[in-house]
């Protein structure tokens, strides 16, 4: 472990020299020093809130540091707004930051810097220029379309485009992958290597630790605000990093799977079919005690096939009977009065309420449990959210706005929120988006422990590994058909892979 | 030529007075066979002017004009003489370019008379506050110079505080009125330029609850205020012929598209309305 | 791995204990200075009689602003008030003058009318998707209309004593029975918005419909619901403004809406909806009556009056700007 | 595992080039239905005459909108337009008239002053953290009493003869100077919006701040002068008026506001920002303006006439929703 000290290294394009940032009362940054070389992948790692962000945002100059300088290829470097940053060349794809969803694709991609001829937008070289980057990152949908029509993962992908279209010197990646499936991922590592050969840089944040070794050259660790280690090669054990990221040894990552003898069935899904032809004619049924995985690439329809079920979206037909009683579709409240509860996949849109604060945020929808008199207590709701940051680590407190946690902790708040139902059935969308290996162990101990209850949980995650390594049984979707269920010892990943793209 | 069809252009039918006189030109229209059409600027001169274009549109035959807002605009008289449509103008003239006949009240002399009736009525001393109508309107200006000439002859009596109203309207009076009295809680005389706002500033006093006696005087005679008259929630008020002058602007509408030559202005009394009299004009209204 | 959890508490931030007046703090510093000012600058401004003016001259607006409070708590706007208040004063009139029903009869029917409109509103925007911009914009101009076509723009005057007295009488040479409901309505509300369940589902809606309808809100019944409150509010503000006048015309609480409304967001709500709360609004609708009353009092000219609200609305707003600003 | 990108291909979706207009379908066919209505209901309303009229009625309208356009775009709101209107206005009427400076300057100053009042209203906005809703609110409060301040209060009649014949005077037989400035207006916006990177930015800032300020748009910069644009036309209106009323007064343009911001939402705008246009915005004008006009050509009584008024308004605006309904 070496702390970095100013290094007269010429491939130096970028230092970092005791940053830190505060806000009141709270220091997130403190005293780091980084640097990052030219032409070098730099993967910044830590917990959820240990200032990965935040590093990010003061480089692209949308936060301001509260001590410490910067220099940029040389000169010093003190951005005022993220114009500035763009005009040195820093450009960034922010982990939180959403697209214009009423605006097209290539308006997105080129936002703030649309090509001009004559005067005006030169919109076909805007679109064939978005749509190249794009087919080059394995999105083909037309440019002209709205974003505002596009799922979570294409929209990740056009916020990619963006970033790679800029020309910049350095790119900053926040989480580029969480939305993406193992295809998508590939090709923005493509991307990335070649721009690299240019001598592009890049610090690229991620909670997908077996990335590292694919894609970085250092590695950087951030613990509560501080450098605590930096790897002057990315080949580093990925237990080694967990350790330096949590600052002790995690054991294991999932739970031991356990046997679920004479479960009776929870839920059961037949001929499911969705609006748009977006899934059809799924059927299967899940277990008291049973995690119950869905697999599948990108766009294969699992997201609409478990909104579905939740009530979040209207079906064409098929029913779905939670202990035999049948659910009335189309209405969320139907589905959460019979006792399933979905964990969205869509965060910010669906999930959390960003200017409410976390104690509000985890108490929405638990008011019966919270306030079983009918009278909502503060001091209820603040015990209430207390338990829940207790279990699932959150790091914040009741009291804050939920829009000052960072990525990982918000997600873990829609996941207490959930939880906190005591439901019958748990849906959960991605779970683990932007959660950090350690917060990931105990939400992959949180599912087993709802299983062992007697809880069916269903499991969708393009992580194939968290699939495999959480379920009793995987269904694999493929266009959103039914492409077969496969049994905890059957299932690898050649298996489902195949099922899914064929 | 004979006159089939004309426009009535109104400042706006929100004050009482306005809805008067639009009642009587409908109903003596109706009876002389005319076509009336009536449209409703709701206060705002730019409004009026694109009426008047739609009503000019239509081919009516002559226009009875009531100017909206504070500007008493010629650019409708002038609209009209270039469609060869006479205008007859009520209640307020343009400066300028005045319609081919003005019919209006003599609000000068009416509210000299009306705060003379007051200042005696409180034994020609005390406090005084005004409530003023819109600044700047034709009606606003002539009562205050006509009860400021009154006043002259009332030497203790001390205006003490005006407020403008923006529309005329009730609410406006309520409001008014409470605050001057709050700042001049000794105040015994109120005038109020028009009887939609003396209602407001009697039940202002009403529910200052003072505990002396405040003496208010309005104008117009609005339907709703000749009764509140007569049962002494107010004083006095001057009874403008609102039913007359919507006759003859019909009259004058239809002589002057006959060709007739009329005078520019024909200005019409206002009677002193007190307890005494109110009767009368509560059966008929002139 | 939950050692976390001591870590958390560093990130302790005392303030908001629980959300809710959001963003009225720097309103309330305003008002208070406010007073203050009007204290010294006149004789008349601090006394028992004045504050007890002010209460009935807000009244109105008052009622009128809890309604659009929870309106604007869920992202939506009422344009609609004024007119709607209109609407309940004629119907009231007409059936308790006019037609000579009893006249609780009358009121009551007033009411209904006015929660008819609301109702409306709300189901042009959650059935026919409309921005609640334009449907309310839409049944501003129909009650306006419907008032005016009634009694064909006449105004009706003189009604019951007993009913005028509501809003005359000082029981206990305090409190006349009009300011007395708008406080107790205002905080029935503020318990409910802050205690009951059904009142922090408002906020949810706001922070984000689609969010609460995951959490098993129903957002479109909700939204009829609280257009509906809304519209019986206004309704009753007309029932209130025609007793304190004793008299009812079509024309009245014309470009109430916007003072409404601003007394809202004067409060701290915000206009997108899941922030703000009675407590907020009363401090909105103090700071609007009192600035007025105190105006008058100290003899400031109406022009300049127009200035000076400006001004002390932009400053009363910016104070919790620039106190948060400090913050950062 | 390529597969998957002929997959993708089936999402593709042919409408919509380039999202502008966004919303302002369903108005345009409520327009075109009103139109083909009030074209067989009466004998007047289709012909050039009537059409120029209605050109002329809607400027002033028509003008601020295209400021409006440009504030609800990136998600503002100008609650100011008529007050800037009025004191436009009275600054050209004062200058020109009482002081007697040269015309042209009196009108370079009025907009001047106009200019100003905006770029007021977007530095409370950007600088001290105001909510738009509550900035322009006192900015409307403010300019008003200036407006009246200037002369007391009194109207100023009588303008010189070129002047007001630029809104009489029909060049060609057709269009007024008047009326000419706001079509050139409207297009020269029109082509900014839709075709200037600068234009396209606003939709940027509207749809999100955050997102359009990482992109490197100078948020803060742009915002003050989309509302400098807002107050500037604004004048531009006021001076249009003066012309046509050949007169100013302090109080013209009172509610302005709101017919405005109606005409821009009707156009398919959203108040949340990011979304609408000024293809948009003229169906609205147009709209609001023909209405009213077939109305009084319909001789519809004045009260009905806003009963009307308000369920068109909530038909051309459904007429999207029922349109877009069964696209579901
Ligand atoms: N505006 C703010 N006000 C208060 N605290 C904030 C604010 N923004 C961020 N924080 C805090 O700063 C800390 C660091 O946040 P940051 O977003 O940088 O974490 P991160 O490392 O990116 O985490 P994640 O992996 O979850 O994205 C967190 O504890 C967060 O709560
Ligand atoms: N990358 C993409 N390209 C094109 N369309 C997509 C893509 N991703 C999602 N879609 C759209 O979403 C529909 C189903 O996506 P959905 O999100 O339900 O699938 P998913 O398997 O959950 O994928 P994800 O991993 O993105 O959540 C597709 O039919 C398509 O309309
Ligand atoms: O003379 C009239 C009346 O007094 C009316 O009440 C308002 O407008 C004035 O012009
Ligand atoms: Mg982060
Ligand atoms: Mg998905």
């Amino acid at each position: 472990m070496t702390v970095s000290s100013p290094s007269p290294d010429r491939d130096v394009v970028l230092q970092l020299r005791g940053i830190g940032k505060t806000y009141e009362p709270v220091t997130v940054l403190r005293n780091l020093d980084l640097d990052v070389r030219r032409g070098e992948v730099l993967a910044l790692l830590g917990e959820n809130g240990a200032g990965k962000s935040t590093a990010s945002s003061i480089i692209a100059g949308l936060v301001r540091p509260t001590v410490g300088t910067m220099t940029w290829q040389g000169a010093p470097y003190a951005p005022a707004s993220p114009a500035d940053a763009l005009s040195a060349g820093i450009g960034l794809i922010h982990q939180e930051m959403r697209l214009l969803p009423d605006l097209s694709i290539a308006e997105n991609v080129f936002v703030g810097r649309l090509p001009v001829a004559g005067g005006r937008v030169d919109r076909a070289q805007m679109e064939r220029r978005a749509a190249q980057q794009l087919h080059r990152l394995g999105l083909d949908v037309s440019p002209s379309m709205l974003v505002r029509e596009l799922r979570v993962a294409a929209q990740q992908q056009v916020e990619i485009a963006k970033a790679l279209t800029l020309k910049a010197r350095l790119l900053i990646f926040d989480e580029p992958t969480a939305a993406l499936g193992g295809d998508e991922t590939d090709r923005l590592f493509e991307q990335i290597a070649s721009l690299k050969a240019e001598g592009v840089s890049f610090i690229y944040i991620s909670h997908r630790l077996d990335e590292i070794a694919l894609i970085a050259d250092r590695v950087a660790v951030l613990r509560d605000g501080e450098l605590v280690a930096t790897h002057e090669t990315a080949q580093v054990p990925v237990k080694r990093l967990v350790e330096d990221m949590v600052g002790r040894p995690l054991d294991r990552m999932f739970p031991a799977i356990q046997s679920i003898e004479g479960g009776a069935t929870r839920i059961e899904v037949e001929g499911l079919t969705g609006v748009d032809g977006a899934f059809s004619d799924v059927s299967f049924a899940v277990r008291a005690g049973e995690v119950f995985g869905i697999a599948g690439i990108v766009g294969a329809g699992r997201t609409e096939l478990v909104r579905a079920i939740a009530g979040a979206d209207p079906v064409v037909s098929g029913t779905v009977k939670v202990d035999g009683v049948p659910v009335h579709p189309g209405d969320p409240r139907a589905a959460l009065d019979q006792g399933i509860v979905l964990v969205p996949e869509d965060r910010k849109a669906q999930g959390v309420l960003l200017d409410h604060t976390i104690a509000d945020n985890i108490a929405l929808g638990n008011y019966p449990r919270v306030a079983p008199s009918g009278w909502v207590r503060p001091a209820a709701v603040e015990r209430f959210a207390e338990a829940a940051i207790k279990r699932f680590g959150i790091k914040g407190r009741g009291g804050q706005l939920a829009r000052q946690l960072s990525g990982g902790n918000q997600q873990k708040v829609v996941i207490a929120k959930s939880i906190s139902r005591q439901p019958r059935v748990v849906i959960l969308d991605e779970p683990t988006r932007g959660i950090d290996v350690g917060a990931r162990a105990a939400i992959y101990d949180v599912i087993a422990e709802l299983a062992r209850e007697g809880l069916a949980v269903i499991v969708v995650s393009s992580d194939l590994d968290e699939v495999l390594g959480l379920s009793h049984r995987i269904m694999v979707l493929n266009r959103g058909r039914n492409r077969g269920i496969l049994g905890h010892e059957a299932a690898g990943r050649i298996e489902v892979m195949e099922l899914a793209t064929t | 030529k004979e006159a089939k069809k004309i426009g009535l252009a109104v400042a706006n039918l929100q004050a009482n007075f306005f809805n008067q006189i639009k009642q009587s030109v409908e109903a003596y229209g109706k009876e002389k066979g005319l076509e009336v059409i009536t449209v409703d600027a709701k206060g705002d001169a730019a409004t009026q002017v694109s009426q008047i274009q739609d009503l000019l549109a239509q081919n009516v035959d002559a226009l009875i004009y009531i100017p909206a807002g504070a500007t008493a605009a010629a650019v409708p008289v002038k609209a009209a003489r270039a469609a060869g449509v006479p205008v007859v103008n009520i209640d307020r003239n343009a400066e300028g370019s005045p319609g081919d006949t003005f019919i209006a009240t003599d609000s000068v002399t009416s509210a000299k008379q009306v705060c003379d009736y007051l200042a005696k009525q409180a034994g020609g001393k005390g406090e005084m506050v005004i409530v003023h109508g819109q600044k700047g309107t034709t009606p606003e200006v002539d009562r205050s110079k006509g009860c400021a000439e009154a006043l002259k002859g009332y030497p203790d009596i001390k205006v003490v505080g005006e407020l403008w109203s923006e529309g005329w309207h009730q609410d406006e009076g309520f409001k008014l009125t409470s605050d001057l009295l709050q700042s001049n809680p000794n105040v015994s005389i109120i005038f109020a330029q028009a009887d939609a706002l003396a209602l407001g500033a009697a039940q202002a006093v009403k529910v200052a609850n003072s505990g002396h006696r405040i003496f208010i005087g309005g104008f117009d005679g609005d339907t709703a205020a000749l009764t509140a008259l007569k049962d002494g929630v107010f004083d006095v008020t001057a009874t403008q012929q609102t039913q007359k002058m919507g006759r003859l602007g019909v009259d004058a509408a239809i002589a002057l598209v006959a060709g007739e030559k009329l005078p520019a202005e024909q200005l019409q009394d206002a009677t002193l309305t007190t307890k005494e009299n109110v009767d009368q004009f509560i059966a008929n209204h002139p | 791995m939950m050692a976390v959890t001591s870590e958390t508490a560093r990130v302790e931030t005392k303030r908001r204990r629980f959300s809710l007046g959001g963003g009225a703090t720097g309103p309330f510093i305003g008002l208070i200075a406010m007073c203050i000012f009007l204290s010294l600058a006149t004789d008349t401004f601090f006394s028992v009689r004045n504050f007890l003016n002010v209460m009935d001259q807000v009244t109105v607006i008052g009622v009128m602003a809890i309604g659009m409070t929870l309106v604007i708590l869920i992202g939506g706007i009422d344009l609609s008030v004024g007119s709607v208040l209109a609407l309940s004063a004629m119907v009231m009139g007409f059936l308790g003058n006019t037609i000579g029903l009893p006249f609780g009869v009358a009121i009551l029917a007033a009411l209904l009318a006015a929660a008819l409109c609301g109702t409306v509103s709300g189901l042009m925007i959650t059935q026919l998707n409309m921005p609640p911009f334009i449907a309310t914009l839409a049944m501003m101009s129909i009650a306006r209309g419907i008032a005016s076509i009634i009694t064909d723009g006449e105004q009706i005057v003189g009604f019951p004593d007993w009913f005028s007295n509501l809003a005359i009488i000082r029981y206990g040479g305090f409190l006349s029975a009009t300011v007395a409901t708008m406080i107790v309505l205002a905080f029935a509300f503020w318990v409910f918005l802050r205690f009951r369940p059904a009142g922090r589902a408002l906020y949810a809606i706001g922070g984000s419909p689609e969010v609460a309808r995951l959490a098993g809100i129903r957002v479109k019944a909700v939204t009829v619901r609280v257009y509906m409150v809304s519209g019986l509010l206004a309704g009753l503000a007309g029932v209130i403004l025609s007793a304190r006048l004793d008299s009812a015309q079509p024309s009245s609480g014309l470009g109430y809406e916007l003072d409404t409304i601003a007394a809202v967001v004067i409060g701290g709500a915000s206009l997108a909806g899941g922030v703000g709360g009675i407590a907020g609004t009363a401090v909105g609708v103090l700071i609007i009556g009192f600035l007025r009353n105190g105006l008058n009092l100290l003899h400031v000219s109406p022009f300049v009056q127009q200035v000076v609200i400006g001004v002390v609305i932009a400053l009363a707003v910016a104070a919790d700007t620039l106190r948060s600003r400090r913050r950062h």
